[in-house]
């Protein structure tokens, strides 16, 4: 970021936004009222191929406008195509964003936009830094994450997918799962294994990897829901040129780290919505007994929380602060947001959840009560979330190893 | 035994089912039943939880225990027990029907075998009385409703009822001891799907290796694993208390029956939380076998009461203040 | 500073924190004192909940937080201020006192000041009216009874009042803004005792050795200390918000007041089981201080209500069905 | 015991007992009314010395009398006084017992009779067993427990305290704590460090060592209540003959785990009286929300459950069975029932536990919910039973050492 640009206050901005966000979009429309309009509270995309082409190009040119209109990529550096602005001022954008008909963003753009890009402007060289961040921060090159690996599991320095050095670059073999967004990313980021010998995390590089490239196949994997959110991606064979690596031959784990910090600042606001909506559930209920007043009473405080919780993790942002591994603590709190919006959707559904009755609101949470047992597990379960708040935060001693 | 025959389950047929005297445990042996009680039950159900049997065991169970009781009904057992007439109890708290002459119109909500031959049903007759009653299956009249459900092991019909042949069971029937009954054959199915959960989850967490070590070796995990242990032996110790109470101290059925729906199913849902965590990313899987049993335990507790509810049924039992708030 | 300053707190004199601006934080500066708003307070109540302050500093916030929005009251200010008048307010869900003229009789439950030289109580008169006023701690006609309590570090007396000369400082006064400011001190205090017990746990786990290995490289007893510092940024966003929220959105103050009461609540109660918990045999004696805050956790859940309590609150607060339901 | 011995069905033995109780007892009396009589939920006794003499004088003749009268020792050999029944008759004869108005064993009684006497039959040589066991079995002589260390902790193989062999026997030196009834007791059963160079469940060895013996000194340690419950015990350059060492040398550690099984055991119904009045409290409130009720309810459930389970071990013993490890379940399920009953009686009370306002039933729950903690920690902590259950009964592996 250059130390020159002038940044308006949190106050002008969010009027500037307001205005354009005017000119471009119609206000939201608040008058769907309860019983009517959506009632999807899935909380992983369920989409067949032909789907997610179609959501995807929607919100793509909703972001390119943005982008070329000076209201994306508000972190980066004007390079790039942005203002660098301060990390938190996508949050205000993003406030101001809600009251506007617009295209929902689907995972894999803020997976390209809020995990990959920043990594790729704090590891990539400048050569890559210009060749990549314009299209990646415009959309028009999305960039799905290839790190999970069956065997590897939590511990993700156990990754096996290997790259060998071959004439200008390197050969990629292996199968990662867990992808989302595979079927309509240009890039994936791969973490691969570069040195069999090294010590676990010395080992490991990062690769740009071109989704269309030969070796690459990309295979969906049908989850609890019945739904078919994330793909497992195999790479055999796979071509990629030196160019295309990203940081250092044997850095890739503290590339990973970077995306992963991302990550879990990223889920600070998961199951907020839901949330609600289940406290929106308890309150057109004829009537409620006292525990379920105080179940759904409670729901609603943990949203208030873990919106006040983002505040915080705002505020350090924006006083020049790096938020690490506090960010786990919102991870935990929204996974625990996610499974008490099921108990008292449960609760208050009985039946209803168990046989679709065709009521409105009723059968839907379905596809929250089977799938937010996932965030528990996608990106780092809580048990790493704990062991990460209890010996990087807290400082106490590590596991021994046997 | 039991358990062997039920791991087969999917393709199992009721009347091998009934031959091998697991449908008419609680029939007399002179009605061609095996003439067992509350505690054999259990052991069969506990056996169909673990391995989820498909079989509408429960449903049998609860038409059994309500049809045992009841003289005018003798007739019908011999033919349940040799799986010939497969019968099932339209639940009351999910149903709503009429009876006229001898005729009922209405519909039951869920019912728990959608291929019964015959159903037994609660309906209110014009002086507001209920009264037991049984119709065919597929009698004139009654519609059936396939319905979209969350467990696709338990399928679930809705009957809509216009003006159907009834045969009058009984008139006042107090049906709280058969439901009693059923409490317990669920508690032991949830006892069954804890079981499996902790033992498959002790299996892969003994095997999977992370960060060098067998993940079962890290004290979380193993403290976990305890705690659910604990729920474990607490609901199969409910279960024999409630299974005992149903057999030698009928007085204290009803609350022992609820006290073992509730702790069992705390436990199982305790355990299938557990089974998908602790087997991570392969536990989220449509392939592993996981999903499966959350989607019966959730369907249990949406059917058959949540455990607020359970609660609430036992507050009134044990005469709390304040009750009567209950209802949903 | 506050949290130097209220270390000693034991021997600290109420002048002294007056002299400190402690006791007068919400009265503005020309009436002598620090112009500060509920973040400053926030700040000054986590200080004392750390160190388990026996300074009656909660006590003089609600006082505060009744009089400084009050016109007819500004005269009081300056003595509260400088610490030559310590005031305290008779909590009105503890109190049941009735005005005839300008004398009031009847008896204020637990009141968290003992040496309190001005007591503010809501007073009913003969009309039905509730009505704030205020008499001097020692006037005659009041009977002060020290109770035996389970917080010995908060020592309650029982007022009682016969014919005692009463100022009115407020008809028909609204004093819910000013208990919301209460629930922020006592929930910012409540955070001040979490973190405290997670402090104090974390360096012993780390200090003490078992098996070898310090008892904090045990995984179960990280993950715990994880939840509760999970339970702590929760509690310390909540209080942050509802002070925020004091200056900036008075709309919203009741309910995120009520929030933070009960989060900050909830993580206090699992911070003090823990405490004593992982310190193994020494935690549960009397020398260590963990029972204290045991005791000082337990006494406020009981005096300003449980978790249940709050919740109840607020989803009246929501407009929740079902309302009015939990008066004691 | 002896093989011969014939048992009689449990029918026969609960009339017979009931029969001589009925000679030499008057019937409780229930007709104690809710809000009379004593309302004392203490879960740890708390005396002066001289009400701790008097309590457990008074216990002591009417333990002397049901073992003269051949209704002690049930378990034990008949050349100990007993009758060789199976273990569980202990139990049935309490059920019946407790019909009777007789004194309540205060905690020595058990821990001589059920966690040490048994120790002492199972590793006692024959001159030890008969010096040793009528007497304590007849309660002519109190034993406590001198294992637990402040170093130690949970450790409990981590003892520091050393017996060094000198002339006809041991010198001892070391600091134990957290024994109940020391100061009325005749022996000490001390775990003690004979061989500091053995591995270090190796080198321990178990004493009987004499409480008026010079060099042992009792302390009272005030505990979170405020009352007085456990004691320190020093032991300073103790003389113990060779003849008083309990089982091998070095065998020490096996000894202690007799003792601590048969603890496990005994905790099992921990809490249930307590949880009953605290579910009679709420039975006795003007009004009950659902929230209430439903607490109320649960904590019913919870002592049912528990007694259940106690009936489930007891069938285990009577089937001949020796219940290990599973014990720890139950002392598990005994903790967290004095927990909900804690926070049920907590949330009725409200500013009635806050301060004494004298009225009956409420100041008193103070003592449980102060008191309740300790079990959580006493006799094994919850840790260290949840560790038992994983390792010994799921069979997960063992923690790595450093």
């Amino acid at each position: 970021m250059s130390a020159e640009t002038i940044v308006p206050t949190p106050e002008e901005f969010r009027r500037a936004a307001r205005g354009w966000l005017a000119e471009v979009a119609a206000p939201r429309d608040t008058s769907t009222r309860w019983g009517s309009g959506s009632d999807a509270v899935a909380v992983f995309e369920n989409w067949t191929e032909e789907e997610e082409h179609r959501y995807t190009d929607a919100t793509r040119d909703w972001e390119r406008l943005r982008y070329d209109s000076g209201w994306g990529a508000l972190a980066f550096d004007p390079a790039v195509g942005g203002r660098s602005l301060p990390t938190h001022y996508e949050y205000l954008y993003r406030m101001e964003e809600a009251d506007f008909d617009v295209p929902q963003r689907t995972e894999i753009f803020p997976v390209t936009c809020q995990l990959i890009a920043p990594a790729i402007a704090a590891w990539g060289i400048p050569e890559q830094t210009a060749r990549w961040l314009p299209k990646l921060l415009r959309s028009d090159e999305l960039t799905c994450q290839l790190f999970s690996e069956t065997e590897a599991g939590s511990d993700l320095a156990a990754v096996r997918t290997r790259a060998v050095r071959e004439s200008d670059g390197w050969r990629l073999d292996g199968h990662k799962v867990w992808t989302s967004g595979a079927r309509v990313s240009t890039w994936g980021l791969a973490v691969c294994r570069t040195d069999p010998d090294a010590a676990k995390h010395a080992g490991i590089t990062a690769f740009m990897v071109r989704m269309d490239a030969p070796g690459v196949t990309v295979r969906p994997i049908r989850q609890m829901t019945g739904g078919e959110s994330f793909n497992e991606v195999y790479l055999e064979g796979v071509h990629v040129p030196d160019t295309d690596r990203l940081g250092p031959v044997g850095e890739g784990w503290r590339v990973t780290q970077t995306v992963l910090a991302a990550e879990r600042l990223d889920s600070g606001s998961l199951g907020i919505d839901n949330a609600l909506r289940a406290v929106d559930l308890a309150g057109h209920q004829p009537d409620l007994d006292a525990a379920r007043r105080a179940a759904a009473a409670d729901l609603a405080v943990r949203t208030l929380v873990q919106r006040a919780l983002g505040l915080r993790v705002m505020a350090t942002l924006s006083a020049g602060g790096q938020p690490g591994p506090e960010a786990s603590v919102g991870k935990l709190v929204a996974t625990r947001t996610l499974r008490e919006t099921s108990d008292l959707v449960a609760d208050l559904l009985g039946p209803r959840l168990v046989a679709d009755d065709g009521s409105w609101g009723s059968w839907a949470w379905t596809e929250h009560v089977l799938g937010a047992p996932g965030y528990s597990i996608a990106g780092g379960t809580d048990e790493i979330q704990r062991t990460i708040l209890s010996e990087r935060v807290l400082g106490l001693p590590r596991e021994p190893r046997r | 035994m039991a358990r062997d025959v039920l791991s087969g389950s999917a393709g199992q047929g009721w009347a091998e089912l009934a031959a091998l005297g697991l449908v008419g445990l609680l029939i007399p042996e002179e009605a061609g039943g095996s003439g067992g009680d509350a505690r054999d039950l259990a052991v069969v159900m506990e056996a169909a939880g673990a391995t989820l049997s498909d079989a509408p065991l429960l449903s049998g169970a609860f038409a059994v225990a309500v049809l045992a009781g009841l003289p005018d009904a003798a007739d019908l057992l011999p033919g349940i027990a040799d799986g010939s007439l497969r019968a099932t109890l339209a639940l009351p708290q999910h149903s709503s029907v009429t009876l006229e002459g001898d005729r009922v119109t209405g519909s039951a909500g869920p019912v728990l075998d959608p291929d019964a031959d015959l159903v037994l049903l609660v309906a209110t007759d014009t002086a507001g009385t209920p009264v037991l009653v049984c119709c065919a299956g597929d009698a004139d009249g009654i519609t059936r409703t396939g319905l979209t459900v969350l467990d696709p092991t338990r399928p679930l019909v809705r009957l809509d009822l216009t003006d159907v042949p009834a045969r009058i069971l009984a008139r006042e029937a107090d049906l709280d001891p058969a439901l009693a009954i059923g409490s317990i054959a669920l508690a032991a199915e949830s006892v069954g799907i804890t079981d499996h959960a902790l033992r498959e989850t002790v299996a892969y967490v003994t095997g999977r290796q992370q960060f060098g070590r067998p993940i079962g070796s890290f004290q979380a995990v193993k403290h976990r694993l305890a705690d659910l242990l604990v729920e474990l032996e607490a609901a199969r110790s409910a279960v024999a208390l409630a299974a005992a109470c149903a057999v030698g101290a009928p007085e204290l059925l009803p609350v022992t029956a609820a006290a073992a729906q509730l702790t069992a199913g705390n436990a199982a849902a305790l355990a299938v939380k557990e089974y998908v965590q602790l087997h991570g990313g392969i536990g989220f899987t449509w392939e592993h076998p996981a999903h499966r049993y959350v989607r019966r335990v959730r369907a249990s507790a949406g059917l058959f009461g949540s455990a607020h509810e359970i609660r609430l049924q036992i507050a009134d039992l044990l005469g709390l203040p304040g009750g009567n708030s209950h209802v949903r």
